[in-house]
C-alpha cells in the first residue's frame, strides 16, 4: 500500500508546486491547500497502516491504528486551516490594494542610487 | 601602575570631558594630562635605559587567550614618549585651532581616546590585546577624519581610510587567528617569540605572515594602500600631525619592528618588506612633488619616510634597526612640526596651495625658524637629528645587506633621500623665501603663540638631540633597539663622520642632487600638474564604488549589488519559491545519493495493495491533476474538493474516525471559506506572456520533481524504521489514567494537551490577524483615479472573456451573484 | 518548582488575553507591560536557578511522564535565549506601545506581540519536537499578524512572500517531523537523541537531518532561502522589525541547535558540507544585498541574513569552540540588532522619512541617539571592545582550527563589507548635512512630536539598555564566553539533558510491550 | 428581495439540528469519535450555513463592514471565553498538582458525559474558541465587499 500511497503523496506535492509557481493569487491558495493534503497523507503513512482497527478502546480491538499520527495530523490540519483563512484574507486584501491578482506586480523598490 | 595610568587616563579624560560643558578653562587644563604621563615617562628613563622592563597583566578572555597586559620595554619607552611628547604640543595647539569652543570639545575628546588607544599599542604585550587597540585607533581615526563631515571631502576621506585600514585591521586580524591556531592560543609576544622556531615550521606560517603584513602596510600606508593618507588630509590639522605624521601611521611600523625578531627570518619578511618599503620610499617623495596642497605634500614625504622605515626593518640587520629606530624618533619631530606649520599657515593666510603662497618669512618670523629648523632636520643636513637619521640610514644599506637588496638598497637610498631633500628645500623656498607662483603675497602675521610653540620646541629638539647625542639620544635608541633585537644591543650613534666615509659622501650627493630639484621645482610641478601617477584610487573605486552620495553600480560590489537586488531579490514571488523548491529538491537528491548505500530500500509486495483503498487514492491523483487543467475558479476548487473528501475517506477506511470527520467538515469550511473568497477576488488570470509554455515547462518539471522527492521521501522513511513507536503506551492507558476511550481524543486534550493549547491559540490569532487585515481600509480616495479607471476597463474586457456555457459556469455564476449580493444578516448578533 | 518553568509560556498568553479584552489603551498598556516584567523576572529566575544549580529544569504537561506526554525542559541555551528573548521583548514592548499608533494598537498589536511571545518561549521551552512546530506555528502567525497589522500596501504585499515562504518551512518541518516518528516512533527530543544514537541504518537520519536543514534555514534566512526576509522586514512599524530582527530568525537557529547539534549529532559531519556551503553563501549574498540600500531598515534587514551566515558557520565546524562561537553570536546579534531597529525607527521619525538620502545632520539634531548608534553600529561590525568583536573572532578561530580557511576568509570579507554597509548608514544618516526634503505624507512611523517628553526618553530607553548590555558583554567577555562554552559543551554532552528528561525511563517497554512502572498521576 | 420564509425556515431547523449535534459530539468526544474539535466545527458550520443562507436571501448591502474589534461582540467574548477555560484548565494542576495542565477528574460519573475532570474544561474550551473564531473568520469574509462593486459605489 505504501507504494500507492507514496505515489499520491508525490501527486499531491507535485500539483501543489505547480500551483504556487503561479502568476495568480488564486492558483497560490490552491497551491496552499494541496501542500495541506499531502503533508496530512504523508504523516498518515509514518504510522502502520496494515494495522487499521479505530482507536477507541470500546469499539475496536487490538492491533489499533496508530493514534499518534492521528493526533498529529489533527493539530497540524486546524493549524493549516487558520493559514488557509488568514491566506484567503490576504489575497483578498492583494486585490483590493493593487487591483490585480498578478502576483509578479509584487516588485520590490531597490533602486541602486546614483 | 604606571602603565594602566598610560591607558586609561587619556580614555578617562575622553570619558569626563565627555559630560563636562564645552568651557574653555577645562579644556586648556587638559593639556596638562599628556604633560605628566610624558614626564612620569621621563621618570622612568633610566630604568628603561638600564634594561629594565615593567609588566602589568590582566587576564580579560581566559577561553581566548586574550590579556590585557601592558609591557614597557625600550620600544615601547621610545613610542610612548613620541605619543605623550607630542600629544601634550598638540592639546596645547588644538585650543587655539578651533574658533568654537564646542569644536575644540569634541575633537579634543575625540583625540584622547586616540591617545589612549595608541599608548594602547605600543604597550600591549599580547598579539590579540593590541588588536583592540588598534581598531580602536582606526575608529578614532576615522572619526578624526571626518570630524569635518558637513564637507563630502571629509567623508570620503574618512570614509576611505576606514575601508582601508580598517579591511588591513581584518587582514591583520585574520593572521592573529592564524598565529593562535599555530601557537595553540598563545598571544603574548614575548611568548610567541620563545617558539619563533615552531612557528615558522607551521604550515600556515606564511599565510599569516602575508595577513600581517597587509594589515601592517595599509595602516601604514605602503603602496598600493597609501591612497587613503593625502585622502585623509581632511582631517583639522592637529590630527594630521598627531596621526598622520607622528603616531597611527607608525602603528604598522612598530607592529613589524615588535615582530621582526620573531617573524623575521623568512624570504617573505625580506622581500615584501623591503621591495615595497623601497618603492614607496621613492615613490612618495617623488609625488610629494607633483602635489599643490602642501598638506598633500607633507602626506606624501610622510608615506615615503614610512616606506623606508619599513624597508629597514624588513633588512633585518642590526644596523638597519638601529636606522629605523633613530628614524622614526627623527622623522616625527620634524614631520609634526611641519604639519602644525602647515596648519598655523592655513589659519592666518587661508590656503593651502602652495603656488598662492611665498614670502612669509617676515610675516611669521618665528614661524619661519621652527620651520627652518625642521626642515633642515627632514633635509637631513647636519647637525640635526634629521642627518643622523639619514646617515644611519646610509650605513645599514651599504653594510651587510642580504645579497638581493645589495644593488638596490643604496641607490633607492640616496635617490629617496634626495627627492626628501627636495621636497624639503621646496616647501621652505616655496612658501617663505620665494615670491608666490601664482598671485600676489599674501597679508598674514605672525600666529599665536600655542601655534608656533609646539614647532619651535620640536625644531629646537630635532638640533639638540643631535647635539647631545649621547647624553639624550642613546638612552633612548639602545633599549629600543634591544627590544627589536633582542639581545643587549649597543650601538654608537655619531654626529659628525669623517670626509671619507662612504655613507657620509652618498648624504652629500643626495643633498646636493635634492637641493638643485627642490630649486628648480616650479616646472616639475606644472609639468606633473598634480596628477597621481601609479594611483590605486581608481581601482579603489572599482572595488568599493562608493563617492560619498553615489554609488558606482559598475563596480565590483555594485554589479554584486545590483545582482542580489535585481536578480535574487526581485520581488517576484514565484522566483523565489522557485529558488527555495529548486534547491530543495537538489538537496535532497545529492543527500539521498549520498547515503543510498546506507539506507534500507522498499520492497514492493503487490498483495498488500488493497482495491478499495487504492481506488480512492487513484481518485485522490486524478482530482488533484485534474485541478491543474481547470480553467475556472470552481472547477479547480470541486476537483481539489473531491481529493480532499476522497483523503477524509481513506483516513476512515485505515481507521481514523476522528481524522476522517475533521478533514471533512474542515474541508467543507474550506470550500466555503473560498466561495465567499472567490465572490471577493478576480476570474483565473490568463498568462499572456511570451514565455508560457517555457515556464509551463519548468514549474511542471519542477513540480515533478518535487513530488518525486516527496514520494520516495515517504517510501524511504516508511521502509526504513528504526525504533517501535511510543504508541503502546496510550494504548494501554487511555482509559486508565485519560478517563477516555477514545485513545486520540485522549492524545489531544490530555496526554498531548499542550499541543492543542498551542494550536487553539493558532486559531486565535488567525481570527485577530483576519481583523486586523480588514480593519483600516485605505480610503478609497488616495487611489489614482486614472488608474482604477484603467483597472475596470480591464476587468470588463476579462470578464467578458469568460462568459461560456458549459454548466459549471453556470452554477459558477449563480453561486457568485447570489454572494456577491450577501452582506451579514440583520439582528442576530450584531449586539 | 519545576514545574513553573512553564511561566515563559503562560504570562504572554494571559497577558494577551487580558490584553484582548482590556478596557482602553492605557490599562491595556500597564497590563502589558507588567506582564512583561514578570515575564523577565520569570526568565531570570530560571536562568538564575540552571547557572546556580548547574542542572536541567523539567516538567512534564499533564504530569505524564517522558516520553509519552510533553515534555518541557530548559537548559542553559534555552534560559540564555528566554532572558534574551524576554529582555527584548520588555524594550519592544515599552518602545511599541508608546510609538505604534491607534488603529494598529486597537486592532490587536499588543494580544498578538504577547502569543507571538508566548510561541517564542515555547519553542524554547518545550522539549518534544512536535510541540516545537506547534510553537514555531504560533509564532509564525503571531509575526503574520503583527506584520499585516495596519494593511499599507507593501505589508501586504511583504506579508504574502513573508506567509507562502514561511508555509514552506513550516511545511518541511512538519513532514520531518513525520518522518521521524516514522523512522524513530517517538517525538520526545530526549528520547530521540538517545535512539538516534544507535540506529542500524544512519542514511535515514541524514535526510531526515537535511530535510530539518532546509526547514530550519528558511526560517533563519539563509541563502538560497532568504526572500521572505528582506521583501517584509522594512514594512511594519520599527517596533515590529525591533522584535522580528532581533528574535524570529534566531528561533530558527535555536532550531538547529536543537535538532542538529542536541538530536543528530552523528549526522553533522555528513551534512557538514551543505552548512557550510550554504554558511558561505548566506554570508556573502547577506551583506552584498546590504551594501548601498537606499532604506536603512532594508540595510539591516540584509545584515541579518548574513549574520545567520556567521551563526551557521560555527555550528557547521561541529567543534565546541565553533559552537560556543555561535551561541556568542547569536546573543550579541540578538541584542544589537533589535536595538539598531529601534534606533532606525526613531530615525525615521526624526527625519519624516524612510530613505537615506532624505536623511541627515542627525549628529547635531540628537547626540545621544547618535552615539548610540553609533556604538551599537560598532558591536555589529565587530569593532573591538564591543559584543561583536569576541564573537568575531571566536568563530575565526574556530574557522582556522577547523582547517576551513575559505570560510575563514570570507567572514573576514564580509565583516569589512559590514563596515562598509553600516557606515553608509553614519554617512548619510547622521554626519551628512541635513537635507530638505518633502514630508512623506504615507509615512506613519513615530510621531515625535506627539510625545511628551517622559515617552521621548522610554523610546530611547530600551537602546541605551541594549548597547550598554553590548557594551558590558564586551567588557566582561571572559564571562559572557564562558557562559556561551558551557552552553555548547552542555549542548554537545546530552546526557545531563537526557537522564533529567527521561529519568528512570525504561527502554525496554515497548520492546517487551508490559505494562509501564508506576507512577502518581491522575488523582480520583 | 425578501426573506424567503421557507429556507429560512430551513435553516433554522437545520442549525438547531447542527448546534445539538455538535454538543453531542462534543460530550462524548471522550470515548467516541468527536471532541471540541470536531463538535466546534459541526457547531460554526451550523452557523455559516445560516450566514450563507442569509446572504442568500437578503440581497442588499447594508452595511460597509461589520464591527470587528476584538472583544467588542460575542463571537468576541466567546472567544476569549474559549481561550481563558483553555488556559485555566491546567491552571489547577500547576498550584496544586505536579504539572500545568495535569488532569484532575471528579469521582462519580455523571449521565451522558461521563467522567468530569479538566481535560474535559479543556475540549469545551477548544469548542468554544473553535465555534468563535471560524464564526468570526465567516463574518468578516462575508461582510467585506468585492473591490469591483466598492470601486463602482464611488461612482468611478
Amino acid at each position: 500500500m505504501n507504494f500507492v500511497l507514496a505515489l499520491t503523496v508525490g501527486v499531491l506535492f507535485g500539483v501543489s508546486t505547480y500551483f504556487l509557481l503561479k502568476r495568480s493569487v488564486v492558483k497560490l491558495l490552491l497551491g496552499v491547500l494541496m501542500l495541506s493534503y499531502g503533508t496530512e497523507l504523508l504523516i498518515f503513512m509514518m504510522g502502520d497502516l496494515s494495522e487499521r482497527n479505530m482507536p477507541i478502546l470500546e469499539l475496536g480491538e487490538e492491533p489499533f491504528a496508530d493514534p499518534i499520527p492521528q493526533a498529529l495530523i489533527l493539530t497540524a490540519i486546524v493549524i493549516g486551516f487558520g493559514f488557509t483563512a488568514f491566506t484567503l484574507m490576504l489575497a483578498y486584501r492583494f486585490y483590493f490594494d493593487l487591483r490585480t491578482e498578478d502576483l509578479d506586480q509584487m516588485v520590490e523598490e531597490t533602486e541602486v542610487h546614483g | 601602575m604606571f602603565n594602566w595610568l598610560l591607558i586609561f587616563g587619556p580614555m578617562l579624560t575622553a570619558g569626563t570631558l565627555a559630560f563636562l560643558p564645552a568651557h574653555k578653562r577645562f579644556l586648556q587644563l587638559t593639556t596638562l594630562i599628556p604633560l605628566a604621563l610624558f614626564a612620569g615617562l621621563l621618570a622612568h628613563a633610566g630604568d628603561i635605559a638600564d634594561g629594565k622592563t615593567f609588566r602589568t597583566t590582566y587576564q580579560w578572555v581566559d577561553a581566548l587567550g586574550l590579556e590585557l597586559s601592558l609591557v614597557l620595554d625600550g620600544l615601547s619607552f621610545l613610542f610612548a614618549l613620541i605619543i605623550t611628547g607630542i600629544g601634550t604640543l598638540i592639546v596645547f595647539y588644538t585650543n587655539s585651532y578651533f574658533q568654537k569652543d564646542d569644536e575644540t570639545h569634541r575633537f579634543l575628546i575625540y583625540l584622547f581616546i586616540f591617545m589612549s588607544a595608541m599608548l594602547g599599542i605600543v604597550l600591549s604585550g599580547n598579539f590579540l590585546g593590541m588588536f583592540i587597540f588598534w581598531e580602536l585607533t582606526t575608529i578614532s581615526s576615522y572619526l578624526l577624519i571626518g570630524f569635518k563631515h558637513d564637507y563630502s571631502v571629509a567623508r570620503i576621506g574618512a570614509r576611505q581610510a576606514l575601508i582601508v585600514t580598517g579591511g588591513g585591521g581584518l587582514a591583520l586580524l585574520g593572521g592573529i587567528a592564524m598565529v593562535g591556531v599555530m601557537s595553540g592560543g598563545v598571544y603574548d609576544f614575548a611568548a610567541l617569540d620563545a617558539m619563533a622556531g615552531e612557528l615558522a615550521d607551521h604550515a600556515l606560517f606564511e599565510a599569516a605572515l602575508i595577513l600581517i603584513i597587509i594589515g601592517a602596510f595599509t595602516k601604514s600606508a605602503q603602496f598600493p594602500f597609501h591612497f587613503w593618507l593625502p585622502g585623509a588630509m581632511e582631517a583639522p590639522t592637529p590630527a594630521s600631525s598627531f596621526l598622520h605624521s607622528a603616531t597611527m601611521v607608525k602603528a604598522g611600523v612598530y607592529l613589524l619592528a615588535r615582530l621582526a625578531h620573531t617573524f623575521g627570518g623568512g624570504d617573505i619578511w625580506l622581500y615584501a618588506l623591503g621591495s615595497i618599503g623601497l618603492f614607496t620610499f621613492v615613490y612618495g617623495a617623488f609625488m610629494a612633488l607633483s602635489a599643490y596642497d602642501l598638506k598633500a605634500i607633507l602626506a606624501h614625504t610622510t608615506l615615503s619616510w614610512l616606506g623606508v622605515l619599513i624597508a629597514l626593518i624588513g633588512i633585518n640587520t642590526k644596523d638597519s634597526l638601529k636606522a629605523a629606530m633613530v628614524g622614526i624618533l627623527a622623522h616625527a619631530l620634524y614631520k609634526g612640526a611641519l604639519f602644525l606649520v602647515v596648519g598655523a599657515i592655513d589659519y592666518e593666510t587661508g590656503t593651502r596651495d602652495i603656488r598662492k603662497l611665498g614670502r612669509l618669512a617676515g610675516a611669521m618670523p618665528v614661524t619661519a625658524v621652527a620651520s627652518a629648523l625642521v626642515l633642515l632636520s627632514m633635509a637631513g643636513v647636519p647637525p640635526m637629528l634629521g642627518f643622523v637619521a639619514k646617515e644611519t640610514l646610509k650605513v645599514a644599506s651599504l653594510e651587510h645587506v642580504p645579497d638581493a637588496f645589495a644593488a638596490v638598497f643604496p641607490v633607492a637610498a640616496v635617490v629617496g633621500s634626495a627627492l626628501t631633500v627636495a621636497a624639503a628645500t621646496m616647501i621652505g623656498l616655496e612658501i617663505f623665501l620665494r615670491k608666490p607662483q601664482h598671485g600676489e603675497d599674501l597679508y598674514a602675521h605672525e600666529a599665536p603663540l600655542p601655534m608656533w610653540f609646539g614647532p619651535l620646541i620640536l625644531g629646537g629638539l630635532s638640533l639638540i638631540l643631535a647635539l647631545f647625542l649621547h647624553q639624550f639620544l642613546d638612552p633612548i635608541i639602545n633599549p629600543a633597539l634591544s627590544a627589536v633585537y633582542s639581545d643587549p644591543a649597543e650601538v654608537e650613534l655619531y654626529l659628525l663622520p669623517a670626509l671619507d666615509d662612504l655613507a657620509f659622501q652618498l648624504s652629500l650627493l643626495s643633498i646636493a642632487i635634492g637641493v638643485v630639484i627642490g630649486v628648480t621645482n616650479r616646472p616639475l610641478r606644472d609639468s606633473l600638474q598634480n596628477k597621481s601617477l601609479l594611483d590605486p584610487t581608481h581601482v579603489y573605486n572599482k572595488i568599493f564604488g562608493i563617492g560619498d552620495d553615489k554609488v558606482d553600480v559598475r563596480s565590483l560590489l555594485g554589479q554584486g549589488y545590483r545582482f542580489v537586488n535585481r536578480r535574487l531579490q526581485d520581488g517576484i514571488l514565484r522566483h523565489y519559491l522557485n529558488y527555495v523548491f529548486f534547491t530543495f529538491v537538489l538537496i535532497m537528491i545529492a543527500v539521498i545519493i549520498q547515503v543510498w548505500g546506507k539506507l534500507k530500500l522498499p520492497s514492493f509486495e503487490l498483495d498488500e495493495i488493497t482495491l478499495l483503498e487504492t481506488f480512492i487514492a487513484v481518485i485522490i491523483m486524478i482530482s488533484a491533476v485534474a485541478t491543474t487543467f481547470a480553467r475556472r475558479r470552481l472547477g479547480a476548487v470541486v476537483w481539489a474538493g473531491a481529493a480532499g473528501v476522497n483523503i477524509a475517506l481513506l483516513f476512515a477506511l485505515f481507521g481514523a474516525p476522528d481524522l476522517a470527520f475533521t478533514q471533512l467538515l474542515i474541508e467543507v469550511l474550506t470550500l466555503i471559506f473560498l466561495m465567499l473568497a472567490f465572490r471577493l477576488l478576480p476570474r483565473f488570470m490568463q498568462d499572456t506572456s511570451r514565455f508560457t509554455t517555457f515556464r509551463t515547462m519548468r514549474d511542471g518539471v519542477i513540480a515533478v520533481m518535487v513530488g518525486l522527492v516527496f514520494g520516495l521521501l515517504a517510501l524511504l522513511a516508511s521502509s526504513n524504521r528504526e525504533a517501535p513507536p511510543i504508541r503502546y503506551w496510550f494504548e494501554e492507558n487511555a482509559y486508565e489514567l485519560g478517563q477516555g476511550h477514545n485513545i486520540v481524543n485522549v492524545i489531544l486534550v490530555d496526554f498531548r494537551g499542550l499541543d492543542t493549547l498551542g494550536e487553539t491559540t493558532v486559531l486565535v490569532i488567525a481570527a485577530l490577524g483576519v481583523l486586523a487585515l480588514i480593519s483600516p481600509m485605505p480610503l478609497l480616495d488616495m487611489l489614482d483615479k486614472h488608474f482604477k479607471e484603467r483597472v475596470r476597463q480591464q476587468l470588463e474586457a476579462e470578464a467578458a472573456l469568460e462568459k461560456d456555457s458549459s454548466i459549471i459556469s453556470h452554477i459558477y455564476e449563480n453561486i457568485n451573484r447570489v454572494l456577491l449580493a450577501g452582506d451579514d444578516f440583520r439582528g442576530d448578533d450584531n449586539a | 518548582m519545576d514545574r513553573f518553568i512553564v511561566l515563559p509560556l503562560l504570562i504572554p498568553l494571559t497577558t494577551a488575553i487580558l490584553a484582548m479584552i482590556a478596557p482602553g489603551r492605557v490599562p491595556r498598556r500597564w497590563v502589558v507591560r507588567t506582564a512583561l516584567t514578570l515575564n523577565l523576572a520569570a526568565a531570570l529566575w530560571i536562568f538564575a536557578t540552571i547557572l546556580r544549580d548547574n542542572t536541567v529544569l523539567v516538567t512534564n504537561a499533564g504530569a505524564w511522564p517522558a516520553p509519552y506526554g510533553i515534555t518541557l525542559a530548559v537548559d542553559e541555551l534555552s534560559a540564555l535565549m528566554l532572558t534574551i528573548t524576554a529582555v527584548l521583548a520588555l524594550g519592544v514592548g515599552i518602545f511599541g506601545d508608546i510609538t505604534i499608533d491607534i488603529t494598529r494598537e486597537r486592532f490587536g498589536f499588543l494580544p498578538i506581540l504577547n502569543f507571538m511571545l508566548m510561541g517564542i518561549n515555547l519553542a524554547f521551552i518545550t522539549g518534544d519536537i512536535f510541540n516545537l512546530y506547534v510553537a514555531f506555528e504560533v509564532m509564525l502567525t503571531g509575526s503574520f499578524g503583527l506584520l499585516v497589522l495596519g494593511d499599507r500596501d507593501n505589508q501586504i504585499k511583504g506579508g504574502i512572500k513573508y506567509m507562502i515562504i514561511n508555509l514552506m518551512s513550516s511545511t518541511i518541518f512538519l513532514l520531518a517531523i513525520g518522518l521521524t516518528y516514522g523512522v524513530l516512533g517517538t517525538l520526545n527530543m530526549a528520547h530521540l537523541a538517545e535512539r538516534a544514537a544507535d540506529v542500524e541504518s544512519p542514511g535515514i537520519l541524514t535526510i531526515l537531518a537535511a530535510m530539518y536543514l532546509v526547514g530550519f534555514s528558511i526560517k533563519a534566512a539563509a541563502v538560497p532561502f532568504f526572500f521572505w526576509l528582506p521583501a517584509s522586514y522594512h514594512t511594519p512599524p520599527a517596533a515590529v522589525t525591533a522584535i522580528f530582527g532581533g528574535i524570529l530568525t534566531k528561533v530558527g537557529i535555536y532550531g538547529m541547535l536543537r535538532v542538529h547539534v542536541f538530536i543528530f549529532p552523528n549526522e553533522m559531519q555528513h551534512l557538514q558540507w551543505l552548512w557550510l556551503l550554504m554558511a558561505g553563501a548566506t554570508m556573502l549574498v547577506g551583506v552584498t544585498g546590504a551594501l548601498y540600500q537606499r532604506e536603512i531598515r532594508r540595510v539591516f534587514s540584509f545584515l541579518i541574513i548574513s549574520h545567520v551566515g556567521y551563526i551557521m558557520m560555527g555550528i557547521g565546524f561541529d567543534s565546541r569552540v565553533g559552537l560556543a562561537a555561535a551561541i556568542f553570536y547569536m546573543a550579541h546579534h540578538m541584542i544589537v540588532k533589535t536595538a539598531l531597529f529601534m534606533m532606525a525607527g526613531i530615525l525615521e521619525g526624526i527625519h519624516k522619512a524612510k530613505d537615506l538620502h532624505r536623511m541627515g545632520g542627525t549628529v547635531n539634531r540628537a547626540p545621544v541617539l547618535s552615539v548610540l548608534f553609533f556604538i551599537a553600529a560598532m558591536a555589529l561590525s565587530g569593532i573591538p571592545p564591543l559584543s561583536g568583536f569576541f564573537a568575531k573572532f571566536a568563530l575565526l578561530s574556530a574557522a582556522f582550527s577547523a582547517e576551513q580557511y575559505i570560510l575563514g576568509g570570507i567572514s573576514l570579507i564580509v565583516s569589512l563589507l559590514t563596515i562598509i554597509a553600516v557606515y553608509r548608514v553614519w554617512h548619510e544618516g547622521f554626519w551628512k548635512p541635513a537635507v530638505d526634503h518633502i514630508l512623506d505624507p504615507f509615512i506613519e512611523e513615530i510621531v515625535l512630536e506627539r510625545l511628551d517628553n517622559v515617552q521621548r526618553r522610554l523610546i530611547v530607553a530600551p537602546s541605551v539598555v541594549l548597547v550598554g548590555l553590548a557594551i558590558g558583554m564586551g567588557l566582561f567577555a571572559n564571562a559572557s564566553y564562558e557562559l556561551a562554552d558551557r552552553i555548547a559543551g552542555q549542548l554537545l554532552d546530552r546526557t545531563r539533558y537526557v537522564d533529567a528528561v527521561l529519568g528512570d525511563y525504561q527502554e525496554e517497554f515497548e520492546a517487551e510491550n508490559t505494562l509501564p512502572p508506576t507512577f502518581q498521576v491522575g488523582r480520583e | 428581495m425578501r426573506e424567503n420564509i421557507f429556507t429560512s425556515f430551513t435553516t433554522r431547523l437545520m442549525v438547531s439540528f447542527l448546534f445539538m449535534l455538535s454538543l453531542y459530539l462534543l460530550l462524548r468526544g471522550h470515548n467516541y469519535p468527536g471532541g471540541g474539535f470536531i463538535g466546534g466545527l459541526v457547531g460554526a458550520s451550523g452557523v455559516v450555513s445560516l450566514y450563507i443562507s442569509r446572504a442568500a436571501s437578503n440581497g442588499a448591502v447594508t452595511r460597509n463592514s461589520p464591527r470587528i474589534r476584538p472583544g467588542s461582540n460575542f463571537w468576541g467574548y466567546l472567544m476569549f471565553i474559549g481561550i481563558t477555560m483553555v488556559l485555566l484548565s491546567g491552571m489547577w494542576g500547576l498550584l496544586f498538582g505536579n504539572a500545568y495542565l495535569d488532569a484532575w477528574w471528579y469521582t462519580s460519573i455523571i449521565p451522558g458525559i461521563g467522567k468530569i475532570g479538566t481535560p474535559f474544561f479543556f475540549d469545551v474550551g477548544v469548542y468554544l474558541t473553535v465555534v468563535a473564531v471560524i464564526i468570526s473568520i465567516t463574518r468578516v469574509l462575508a461582510n467585506v465587499k468585492n473591490p469591483d462593486d466598492i470601486y463602482e459605489e464611488t461612482g468611478e
